[in-house]
């Protein structure tokens, strides 16, 4: 297909309409009697003048620039790039769903506050918390929700000032500090020991009296089971602070094992990940979380609930945390999430990560031979390679390029910090071993690149609608929005 | 690495040049390239006074930003406009491209510092 | 006119319509068609200038080398055969001579291409410097024509004529005797106008016959020849200096912001001492980018002003094609350098209220 | 196996095998024998999608939808009508199955769609930059108080009582969290008092900035070239909260010299789902840019000179800087801001001005209506966009009821936030309103009011 280099602004002809309105049939004032002069504005919109078709043909020119689940294989780790089935958007689109108003009274809206509370009690049975809210809009507005219960909580025992500090490891998604501080923690980063888990000696020496808690994905980043998870927990809770989990990664435990049994005091999940619903390009997401009894009363209102037949907002907890968002969270992402997992079923949800986990040993199995495995154990949904060692300056990044040739998402690339030129690999249960096969072969084809022709690495890639980009004059001189004067 | 005799060192990776009672004070040459393709420099206001240890300026690469922290207590005399227009100078000339000069109250706060031989032993541990 | 010189290439430009003007004592076009429409061309298709009035000087000997280092701010020693280089001749104080591209042809055989209005001026410099050294200085302004063809069109419209395929020089390196339309001549993969594109190198007599050829070439492609107006346009928006505007024997390269061309640790060259201390203490003043933000077209020359005190003057002003935008370079106290800071510029009777923005209007579209 | 599940139990066992395990319970031997769940999760057995479809499309009739219900109910979240184009662009899965855009090659569509959408923001607000698009408009004032916070390094954010009740709460648990300090600007007769405003002001060292909503929650036009007045040439910034569609007609931003602008994106073609997901978005000034949190997208070129889009001035970002970021963010909300962005360009500015005019003029057309009578009186008498409040002789829920029998759903009961209005409604008429649908509310209020009226008429 041609391609396609036009800005939606470059489209515009004046006169051109998309839009179609009925005729106002009120009678009318002249606006300037109904709003006074000084009000009213006078500078331009500068909106594009397009037809519909215009529209209808940029938009789908322009998705044909994107390389998504359902082109092909997404194995970017710590991503969870599963399939997000088409059911799910159908029912999302139900008029019952899309088109009612988050301030309809109770009655009006039973349907919806029951799969609320329904979505609400399948992910406490799943995580084996007490209670879940669906309020938090993402995974990282989830850990700041998770955290500001956690300073409620030892703010109701007086201890909030001195209980300023919140451990992560070192392999930690960056989230987790970011979040840490900007509820103004200080973040202790515990190294990990030689196989990738949490120095218990190290996270002794760090434990005191001015730690607020720990968060903790499980399996980690390296996508290894913490085998002393348990330990761990008693140590931070007999320092008198909170576990916190971090929900990214529970694709390898859905009813294997659930973090209310391991001994984390508050969790979210991320249902854009685990629970199927699509990333939309980067959003929106939904972060729900749920906590230990104790600590139900913080979460944020309302909380759905239900008294015999009837389902209800409940707003009348004066030990809330309040409002981390505006109404009740993301509804129709719930939605999905929740005829998702009507869809698996308890049985489901476990060959989930049964597939999910031996999806990404069988491909650590096949590259561990060419390309260094820091950590050589199993792991549960993801892995991370080392890269290439002083093959003719092949980067981390060339050979993630150059597997956009062969028609592959790249792996998340040198992250985890704690591992040099990571590759980190989620294969997700949705792909069957013949994609699997297809991307090991890639893999291996590109090392003996890596030897025989460098460059072609170093270039790539070479046929996608954009090459490498120049990310140091975008920052430099950055243009983050057109207008008619930019020329480059 | 290039490292310049005669200029005072921080821990930080930050230098200073006295001239006078004026400091001026840049990042080495370790610290530029660490951090890569400069793409931003944060100056402070001239007649600031700050406190050895604050941050006076934040240097942004496309994948870092990093504080830069004032190795000796004083006012600013004068920031380096020029980094506004081209950051990347830093890269190419990190000892000739001082960020700004401050008017330094306190000079023993200097005996604190590591001269060229000390800095160099001390990249040579980090590494 | 009389007694203007005239390039090879001025009955060409008669027979296109050219409105010719006295430039440094040539008689050159100012343009075409239209400062506008040029300008225009060169930034989406391709222009074609004709810049022989330029100077060409040819340094040869066992002490070349050395001699440019002494003479020149930039690294000489820095560049291999083919390659080309941007710098600075200064005097003592820094102050400049003359801003100039010096060529390495061999291991011992250097060309400059000079300014035109400093031709005399530089050449007599060159030889009272060069005295110490072994190395002989010929002036080939006389013998030399230079043809500019600049735009994102330019190399396919080129390389419809050249025998060698232009794809493999890079920005700033140029070829030596190759064939343009049978003609024999240097290319350079440079220019004056933020685009890529080429100068061509050529002895006087072909220049008429391949800038004919060139023109059937590329006119199809939208190439336009382009007078001196839209050079200086071009090279503005560029953030490219001017001698006489950003550049003087008045003014210094790091006050005109052009620093990186200095090159203090390379060894001692002619203005070194003086152009350190100015980078240790910092400049007093310097030259910054700027934005009318009341309405008003900034030209050279004109005061800058912060509460009724002139605090420097515009060094060039346009109302830049490309960004529809008034905009200028203006030399002000260091005081007055920040980006964001409110000036005022004094046009005709009033002063009208601009401010200070980043020197780079326009991002630069070199190969690399 | 399941139909989302490719792996068959040859391909299971034969990739054991591989692996040298004999089960798949091997796979999980590194979990501690007593973590490991005993008899599997207490939920229902797995239901194919016809099954599924039943049950959804039950429980989705349990729920009076707006195409039942005639909706006068607004207070931040509003019933505009959608082009058809909208939903079916934005269900490309081209777009809803991608990722953050991380890898530019691939990703071009997302980041130019992303970078016409932060022009029309731009374009719409006035102001120089802005982002990606944040969670909602509560949490785009959250982030944009901690910018003021930030870069003023001042500790207190000043906000009208008559910002959105729902946006005042969110950003209250922050500040709180946070550490941050927040002063309520107390209002009169319906918009903010400036005389406290200037009190404030010049009483209070540490203000960070100042929050205004226009129009505001009671759709009462605020003055804000005054509080633009009152700021000018302090320290103290300028935020304002706006309803993108009121841009059409309003003053911008930009034009009132305000810091930040953000707001609500629902509006712009995003559906009402029962309150999300919906956009907030943020922009702000070029001194404030490389503040912005989360995503934003930048032009620039690729190696062969190509103009491309690039996710850019990521560096203060939780990805890169960890405890140092700026704010812990890392999603946008793609899908709402493609609708958004789709909705602008399809309305373009002559739609997007009717839609408002239509707004005004049947809003206005209502409140007329409905005053004239003396039955209900305006509960303020100040210029407003497309709501306002009324007080009845009646409780509004009993009103609600009996609009909700006639199948309309009627406005927002201001007790619930403001205890001092009672019997007060607020009424919200978008473009989608006609004039048999108003005429029907007016008249269903007074009938009402006649029969259950104390007579204060």
């Amino acid at each position: 297909m041609r391609a396609y280099d036009k800005l939606i602004f470059e489209l515009s002809r004046e006169g051109r309409r998309a839009y179609s309105l009925p005729k106002c049939d009120v009678d009318t004032l002249p606006i300037d009697e109904l709003i006074p002069k000084e009000f009213i504005g006078t500078a331009p919109l500068n909106m594009p003048e397009v037809s519909e078709v215009d529209i209808v043909r940029h938009y789908t020119n322009l998705s044909s620039k994107n390389y998504c689940v359902d082109t092909g294989f997404y194995p970017l780790g710590s991503c969870t790039m599963k399939y997000n089935p088409k059911i799910n958007e159908v029912v999302a689109s139900y008029e019952g769903f899309m088109n009612i108003h988050p301030l309809q009274p109770e009655e009006t809206v039973q349907g919806a506050l029951e799969v609320m509370y329904e979505l609400r009690k399948a992910l406490e049975e799943i995580t084996g918390m007490y209670e879940v809210t669906l309020q938090p809009a993402a995974g990282a507005h989830g850990e700041l929700t998770g955290l500001m219960i956690m300073k409620a909580y030892h703010r109701e025992r007086g201890e909030d000032a001195k209980r300023t500090k919140i451990i992560v490891p070192d392999s930690a998604h960056g989230t987790n500090p970011a979040s840490a501080a900007v509820l103004g923690f200080e973040v202790i980063e515990v190294e990990s020991n030689e196989h990738g888990d949490v120095d218990i000696e190290k996270l002794r020496k760090v434990l005191g009296d001015d730690v607020a808690g720990m968060m903790l994905t499980n399996p980690n980043t390296l996508g290894l089971f913490e085998p002393n998870i348990k330990e761990i927990c008693d140590l931070v809770h007999a320092a008198g602070g909170l576990m916190y989990y971090d929900g990214a990664n529970a694709n390898a435990i859905l009813g294997i094992t659930r973090p209310g049994d391991m001994g984390f005091d508050i969790i979210h999940l991320n249902l854009h990940k685990t629970f199927s619903t699509p990333h939309g390009g980067g959003g929106p997401g939904s972060g729900p979380v749920g906590v230990r009894k104790d600590l139900a009363k913080f979460l944020p209102v309302p909380v759905v609930e239900k008294h015999g037949d009837k389902y209800t907002l409940n707003y009348d907890r004066p030990h809330s945390i309040g409002k981390v968002k505006s109404f009740y969270g993301h509804f129709a992402v719930c939605l999905k999430a929740y005829a998702y997992i009507l869809s698996m079923g308890a049985e489901g949800l476990r060959n989930v990560s049964i597939n999910a986990v031996i999806n990404a040993n069988y491909l650590m199995n096949a590259l561990k031979g060419t390309y260094k495995l820091p950590i050589d154990r199993m792991c549960k949904h993801e892995f991370v390679l080392g890269g290439l060692e002083n093959e003719n300056g092949v980067t981390t990044m060339d050979i993630a390029k150059r597997l956009i040739d062969y028609g592959f998402h790249p792996p998340t690339v040198y992250f985890p910090l704690t591992i040099n030129d990571a590759i980190m690999i989620e294969p997700t249960e949705t792909e069957s071993v013949d994609t699997l096969d297809a991307f090991v072969s890639a893999m291996l084809k590109i090392t003996e690149e890596a030897k025989t022709s460098p460059e072609l690495l170093k270039e790539a890639p070479h046929n996608t609608p954009v090459r490498r980009v120049d990310e140091v004059t975008a920052a430099r001189n950055p243009i983050i929005r057109f207008s008619k004067t930019d020329v480059s | 690495m290039e490292i310049k005799k005669g200029l005072y060192y921080t821990e930080e990776h930050e230098w200073v040049r006295v001239s006078g009672n004026t400091a001026y004070i840049g990042i080495t040459d370790y610290a530029q390239d660490a951090m890569g393709d400069i793409v931003y420099v944060e100056l402070p206001e001239v007649g600031d006074t700050l406190k050895a240890g604050d941050v006076f300026s934040v240097i942004e690469s496309v994948k870092a930003a990093s504080d830069i922290y004032l190795p000796v207590s004083g006012t600013v005399l004068k920031v380096n406009t020029e980094l506004e227009d081209s950051p990347e100078m830093i890269n190419e000339d990190p000892y000739g491209s001082w960020i700004i000069a401050v008017d330094m109250l306190d000079d023993t706060e200097l005996d604190q510092l590591m001269d060229a031989a000390a800095y160099k032993e001390y990249l040579s541990e980090e590494n | 006119m009389a007694d203007l010189k005239r390039t090879p290439l001025y009955d060409a430009h008669t027979r296109l319509g050219a409105k010719m003007v006295d430039f440094a004592g040539w008689e050159m076009p100012i343009q075409y068609e239209g400062i506008i429409a040029e300008h225009e061309a060169v930034r989406t298709y391709a222009g074609i200038f004709d810049v022989s009035h330029m100077g060409e000087v040819e340094f040869t000997g066992p002490d070349a080398e050395s001699c440019l280092q002494n003479l020149v701010t930039n690294d000489v020693s820095s560049i291999k055969e083919n390659q080309m280089l941007y710098t600075f001749m200064c005097y003592p104080d820094g102050g400049v001579v003359d801003d100039i591209i010096v060529y390495r042809l061999k291991q011992d055989r250097f060309m400059a291409v000079i300014n035109a209005s400093n031709i005399d001026k530089d050449i007599q410099w060159m030889r009272e410097q060069a005295a110490p050294y072994n190395v002989v200085i010929k002036d080939r302004s006389g013998e030399l024509s230079l043809i500019a063809v600049q735009g994102p069109k330019a190399e396919e419209i080129l390389n419809e004529l050249v025998d060698a395929d232009l794809k493999d020089i890079g920005f700033f390196r140029f070829i030596d005797g190759v064939k343009c339309s049978s003609k024999t001549c240097m290319i350079s993969r440079s220019g004056y106008t933020g685009e890529d594109g080429f100068e061509i190198c050529l002895r006087n007599e072909d220049a008429i016959f391949v800038w004919e050829k060139l023109l059937e070439a590329g006119t199809e492609k939208g190439l336009k020849p382009c007078g001196l107006g839209a050079r200086d346009t071009l090279r503005f928006e560029a953030n490219l200096p001017l001698y006489g505007n950003e550049l003087s024997e008045h003014i210094t390269p790091l006050e005109a912001g052009y620093g990186m061309f200095v090159k203090l640790d390379k060894g001692d060259f002619i203005g070194r001492d003086a152009l350190k201390r100015q980078k240790e203490e910092g400049l007093t003043r310097r030259i910054v980018g700027f934005e009318m933000t009341e309405n008003g077209i900034p030209r050279h020359g004109y005061d800058v002003l912060s509460d009724d005190e002139v605090i420097g003057f515009v060094t060039t002003g346009y109302n830049s094609p490309t960004l529809k935008k008034n905009i200028g370079l203006a030399m002000v106290d260091i005081g007055h350098s920040a980006l964001g800071t409110e000036i005022g510029i004094q046009i005709r009777k009033k002063v009208l209220k601009a401010k200070v923005i980043k020197r780079n209007f326009y991002t630069k579209s070199y190969k690399k | 196996m399941h139909r989302y599940i490719p792996g068959t139990e040859a391909d299971l066992a034969r990739m054991l095998d591989k692996l040298g395990l004999t089960s798949s319970e091997d796979l999980f031997g590194d979990v501690p024998g007593e973590l490991m769940l005993k008899g599997g999760l207490d939920l229902p057995e797995a239901l194919s999608e016809q099954e599924l479809v039943r049950k959804m499309k039950a429980l989705s009739r349990k729920n009076s939808s707006l195409d039942d219900l005639v909706c006068f109910l607004g207070a931040g979240a509003y019933d505009h009508y959608i082009p058809a184009v909208v939903g079916q662009l934005v269900s490309r899965s081209e777009f809803y199955t991608s990722y953050t855009p991380y890898q530019p090659e691939i990703s071009q569509g997302t980041l130019q769609a992303i970078f016409e959408y932060q022009t029309m923001i731009c374009n719409l607000t006035g102001m120089d930059a802005t982002n990606a698009s944040m969670y909602d408009g509560a949490t785009a004032c959250v982030e944009a108080a901690k910018m003021a916070v930030d870069s003023t390094r001042r500790n207190t954010i000043a906000v009208s009582k008559t910002v959105n009740p729902e946006v005042r709460k969110v950003l209250g648990t922050y500040m709180d969290l946070c550490g941050f300090k927040i002063i309520e600007i107390d209002m009169d007769n319906g918009v903010t008092d400036l005389v406290r405003l200037k009190e404030l002001l010049a009483g209070n060292s540490d203000l960070a900035a100042v929050i205004v909503q226009s129009p505001n929650f009671f759709g009462i036009v605020e003055d804000m070239d005054a509080v633009g007045e009152l700021l000018n040439g302090s320290k103290t910034l300028f935020i304002s909260y706006v309803d993108p569609i009121s841009l059409a007609i309003l003053k911008k931003p930009s034009e009132y010299g305000a810091d930040i602008a953000i707001g609500e994106g629902q509006p712009l073609g995003n559906s009402l789902n029962f309150g999300g997901p919906y956009v907030g978005f943020l922009a702000t000034c070029e001194k404030l840019m490389r503040r912005l949190p989360g995503r934003i997208v930048g032009q620039t070129k690729d190696i062969d000179g190509k103009r491309a889009f690039v996710l850019t001035l990521q560096a203060r970002e939780q990805h890169i800087r960890r405890s140092r970021a700026s704010s812990n963010i890392c999603s946008n909300q793609g899908l709402n801001a493609l609708a958004a962005a789709i909705y602008m360009a399809t309305m373009g500015e002559h739609g997007l001005k009717e839609v408002a005019t239509q707004c005004v003029q049947k809003a206005h057309y209502a409140y007329r209506k409905l005053t004239e009578s003396g039955v209900y009186k305006p509960l303020f008498d100040k210029p407003f966009f497309m709501e306002f409040a009324v007080i009845g002789p009646v409780e509004p829920a009993v009103v609600n009821n009996d609009l909700l029998g006639a199948g309309i759903l009627g406005g927002y009961q201001l007790y619930r936030d403001y205890p001092e209005y009672r019997n007060s409604l607020l009424i919200c008429v978008t473009e989608k309103r006609t004039k048999a649908e108003i005429d029907k509310l007016v008249e269903t209020m007074l009938s009402t009011a006649a029969k259950e009226g104390s007579g204060m008429a």
